[in-house]
């Protein structure tokens, strides 16, 4: 994935003269995650810029440009530290076109590391997508492979609106194909990433690992589990779901992040709500365990949901 | 006075009218606020006209300014259209910002004005980041962000101060130091106390501290900002002093400042002691301030009946303006 | 509601010496909302004490002052500006018990006057206690009554635990019986606010009064509403919400926040994974527009869900 | 040279020794954590170790310590037993975190030790509350609070400073200025430069500068700091110049500085120059300081096996410690 999101900040910054990039250390230190290794030595400095540790106004500074021009395109270190950012995010980068009726754009791009499974407990695993996923005024993504990626950032610098473009850390090593032209993946289409008929998996980023895993066992016991990869987070894409549970009419849900008001809590209200009928049973979903992230690796597996924990959860609810 | 003497004898009376239009149209709000034809949390600007007049006066149009929630008076200053400020504090569809802002948050990118933004202390990273836009692209623009005493505590006002000086952004941080935030004097919540001459310091940024009840001591100490923005040398600070002659907001009591500080202040109101020195030295005869009185208030009369007059936003509003 | 709520901070700053009040202009100034006007004067600036606008810092140092063995109950004057706090609220308050393996309590109530309907617009107008609600560490309650109010304020104050207590603008005017005797309300246990056999309407705050509103209209045409008002949005009680499906079959879940994500996704997801098989229909969910708070008035109340918009969603939902 | 003489032999030995300590510790983590013994992220604190064992050394048991995740050496100089807090580098549930913090996150009630914090700047706020509960009860403790130049950049630090300031609060801000923040150089990123000496200016305070290579200066300066904090006098702020020698945390490749740099303060690193000092003047004799390298060693191997050997947390861990 790492290779696709730098062909992604590449071809913007070479495609358009106002296409920076902002953040902490991503410069000569290349970056939290080396996404952007190297990038300072291609662009230089004024566009490939270091900033001081300053959250709120880093970003508040790049929602600035925006508004003035540019296209800017942030990184944090990690979505937890986007807590401190909020206020800017939310307050004038989701509000500012609202506020004065339609005024203003803000085409900005912020990219996040997000999620858990590398021991950095509770202060760097947490994922918040979920929650800027219901913030009017964005829209919010969240790859898995390397082609969503590369396909749903550009389709994110095409857009004159905040687009958060939630990365999970254990994925950015992940492989696979990517075509070599300009192909995009629209924001707010999920994919159908394997096709079944017996039960709809939903996940998104390293959750739709999990549901590959899920979907292999199930196989070997005549099960066939279509895959759903939401992608966008908002705008949700029901439809698509939809038409699977109604060839299906079981489904379950897949997340790593706290299970209490997670994302897939959104989705199984608009599943009971649009498609009541369409089920055999309720919903079944699978969230990571509501505690702060521990640090040991034993207790931080045993936290994040794994294949077995839902396939527990998909027989106890549908019985098989 | 000799700063008088050089000045265009209209531009005198246009900066008495624009102070002038600020006083009526802040005093006839809060009537209607009484009457509930404004809701929401409405901040007056009496008494501090003379910082939105005199700094927005030196300005040029392609230059942004940012300011905070207490924004009527750098929205007029900045010559924003009377009639569709007073229909956006009504919630009317004409609104500067269709209704939808309120009084805290007006707006007009037509004149580079970004705002109105009631998060104290939110709006230092967006000025920062219209100059970046300005700097970037290589336009001759600079960012005027007004501020009050109480925002300086805000942490982004450090990080923002940092980065701007440390990029250095054209921007003009234009402190209004009212000595009040809301019911907080500034030095019971400032270690270092109500004055702000050193607030720059850690931050390589001298601080020019002017009279803000003098609208040409303002309109000097900005221009003088101004070039140094401009110029490439990077930011700079102007602490002015000056007063909030009413309430914190239509709510408050005004229960923490004794009669007397107010009194004090008021001998010094901008509309009393600019037009006396504008007659008792004969650059503007009082008969020429008297029909600029009446042309403002006949200006803010019909803003108010073209509020009154104005349609309601339809229930379509709603859903629009959230993405481009 | 705001008698009830001074009352429970006079009593815990009279019956506690380490109990104090902080706060930007709590003291001199009487609060943003007036709860605490006069108590500067009763209990000096040491007890009642006035911040600087540091929202991350003064809440920061709050917690850390219960860390270091006070009790602080500290006033937001809108929950919007919490967002500027939320890593000091998440990574330490929710965080640091779990983060030391035990060995800190953090005993604060942050309470914080949230929701919309007074015309503050984009930037004070906003929920976000259905987030917080999502933090495992946190409790949250959101009192509708002066009785609920006073009795969870002295739960709160009875917790080791970091407590928000989310506070709807519109309902500090609001009267009820309030005993003189010193009853408590646990935190967990939400109420039948009133008793009905056809559909049970859940709420908490202000969505309560619209509740009412709907019943007494249903009521009109012979239906039984049976209102359940949450009180504690976390832990949610789910046993009482689902007692009242049990017996009414039918269920509508009414919040004025954005509904994308907000606190009745969660509460429908458990109710569709819990009780299945005791709703007639999906689940009627009802929430706030998703949109940034607007000023006008009419487009303001547009968005804010009203009876009428609940009733035609459980006819639709249920015809009836 | 006059404060060596004036301290205590026995101190002298046990100061080395606790820098040793520190740094066979760290030397050790880092082939640990190459091995995958040691996960998550993991900053050494080799270089510094002055700073911790000096600044900490004329604390009192009941004073209280906060610092940032580079927070080995402060635990270890505040006596952490060293068993579990490899033991917590290891997840264990024998360390002193319950193997739930890890490397960044190790903490100590029974020592007055408050973490161990990863956000940056994240750990201001705490320092100036617990300093807020000292002060309140009138218990006669101050806290010294460890943070490094980077952190300055963050909007807490001025909210914390001014709020300490303010209040008077009992808090030594001690700044390991060791002159990057990850890859950032502190000028690259802070206005007024890698200097820190105008730091408190708005806040009222001063800084004093010390060589935080040298654990006896170190000592003297925290001590001065120490009695001021305590006589009510309100913050003191320490800017420590000093250096790490290896990368930021076990993933940086070190791209952003030059080698002659590393190796100009290799020349000061305080086990080099500490020991030779003692040794040069007849202090402590090489015997002894061998005598306490081979103890450390063997502590070292021990804690080794004590991680090791110690049980994983169960699964009944992870919903504990959550509610009080
Ligand atoms: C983050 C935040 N905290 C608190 C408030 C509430 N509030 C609005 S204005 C104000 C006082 C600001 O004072 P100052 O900066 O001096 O400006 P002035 O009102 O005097 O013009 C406060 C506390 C807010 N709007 N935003
Ligand atoms: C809020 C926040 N932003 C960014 C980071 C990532 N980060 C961890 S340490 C660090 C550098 C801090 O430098 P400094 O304060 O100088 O301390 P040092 O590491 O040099 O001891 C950064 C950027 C973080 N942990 N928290
Ligand atoms: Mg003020
Ligand atoms: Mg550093």
């Amino acid at each position: 994935m790492r290779e696709a999101l730098q062909r992604g900040l590449r071809e913007a910054l070479d495609g358009n003269p106002n296409v920076y990039l902002m953040g902490e250390d991503i410069g000569a230190y290349g970056g939290a995650y080396a996404i952007t290794a190297g990038f300072i030595d291609e662009y230089g400095p004024e566009r490939i810029r270091d900033v001081p540790i300053s959250e709120n106004t880093f970003v508040g500074a790049a929602i600035g440009s925006a508004i003035g021009g540019l296209r800017p395109i942030v990184e944090f270190m990690s979505i937890s530290f986007s807590l401190l950012a909020f206020d800017q995010m939310i307050n004038i980068g989701a509000a500012i076109r609202y506020m004065s009726g339609g005024q203003f754009k803000v085409p900005i791009v912020i990219r996040a590391p997000t999620g858990s499974g590398i021991q950095l407990a509770a202060t760097h695993s947490h994922a918040f997508e979920n929650w800027l996923a219901s913030v009017p005024g964005f829209r919010v993504v969240a790859p898995t492979t390397p082609y969503d990626a590369l396909g749903l950032l550009r389709s994110a610098l095409a857009e004159d609106n905040p687009v958060i473009m939630a990365e999970h850390v254990s994925l950015y090593g992940r492989r696979g194909e990517v075509p070599d032209d300009r192909y995009t993946v629209p924001i707010g289409k999920a994919d159908v990433k394997l096709a079944g008929s017996d039960i709809t998996l939903v996940a998104f980023a390293h959750g739709v690992v999990t549901a590959f895993e899920v979907a292999d066992k199930l196989k070997e016991r005549g099960i066939a589990a279509e895959v759903i990869d939401l992608r966008s987070l908002r705008p949700l894409d029901m439809d698509t779901i939809l038409k699977s549970i109604a060839k299906t009419n079981r489904v379950a849900l897949i997340d790593d992040n706290w299970r209490t008001g997670g994302m897939m809590a959104e989705v199984s209200a608009q599943i009971s709500e649009q498609g009541f009928d369409l089920l055999d049973g309720p919903v079944a979903r699978v969230g990571g365990d509501d505690v702060p992230a521990p640090y040991s690796r034993p207790l931080e597996q045993l936290v994040i949901p794994d294949s077995d924990r839902v396939i527990q959860a998909i027989q106890k609810t549908y019985g098989i | 006075m000799k700063v008088l003497e050089r000045a265009k004898k209209t531009l005198l009376a246009d900066l008495f009218r624009q102070m002038y239009l600020i006083r009526v149209f802040e005093e006839k709000c809060g009537e209607l606020y009484g009457k509930g034809l404004i809701r929401g949390f409405l901040h007056l600007y009496i008494g501090q006209e003379a910082n939105a007049v005199g700094a927005i006066s030196v300005l040029r149009p392609e230059d942004h300014i940012v300011t905070h929630y207490r924004d009527h008076g750098h929205a007029l200053a900045r010559g924003l259209d009377v009639n569709r400020c007073m229909a956006e504090l009504f919630g009317r569809a004409t609104g500067v910002s269709r209704g939808k802002g309120g009084s805290m948050h007006l707006f007009d990118a037509s004149r580079n004005f970004y705002g109105g933004h009631a998060i104290v202390g939110g709006h230092f990273p967006l000025a920062c980041g219209l100059a970046l836009a300005a700097q970037y692209k290589r336009e001759d623009r600079v960012v005027l962000v007004f501020f009050g005493d109480g925002s300086v505590n805000q942490g982004t006002f450090h990080e923002a101060m940092n980065l701007a000086s440390l990029w250095r952004l054209p921007v003009i941080f234009y402190l209004e130091n009212n000595l009040y935030g809301m019911g907080s004097a500034a030095g019971r919540v400032r270690a270092a106390g109500s004055d702000f001459q050193g607030a720059g310091h850690a931050y390589g940024m001298d601080v020019v501290t002017v009279d803000g009840m003098d609208v040409m001591a303002v309109r000097e100490a900005t221009q003088a900002a101004a070039e140094r923005a401009r110029s490439g040398k990077g930011p700079a600070f102007i602490e002015a002093k000056t007063f909030r002659f009413q309430g914190h907001s239509m709510a408050d009591p005004v229960k923490y400042r004794g009669h007397s500080e107010v009194e004090h202040w008021r001998k010094r109101d901008p509309l009393v002691t600019f037009p006396r020195t504008l007659v008792e030295n004969g650059l503007v005869p009082e008969k020429e301030l008297d029909r600029i009185r009446k042309e403002v208030e006949a200006t803010i009369d019909e803003a108010i009946k073209f509020a009154e007059d104005s349609p309601w936003p339809g229930p379509e509003a709603v859903n629009e303006d959230i993405y481009a």
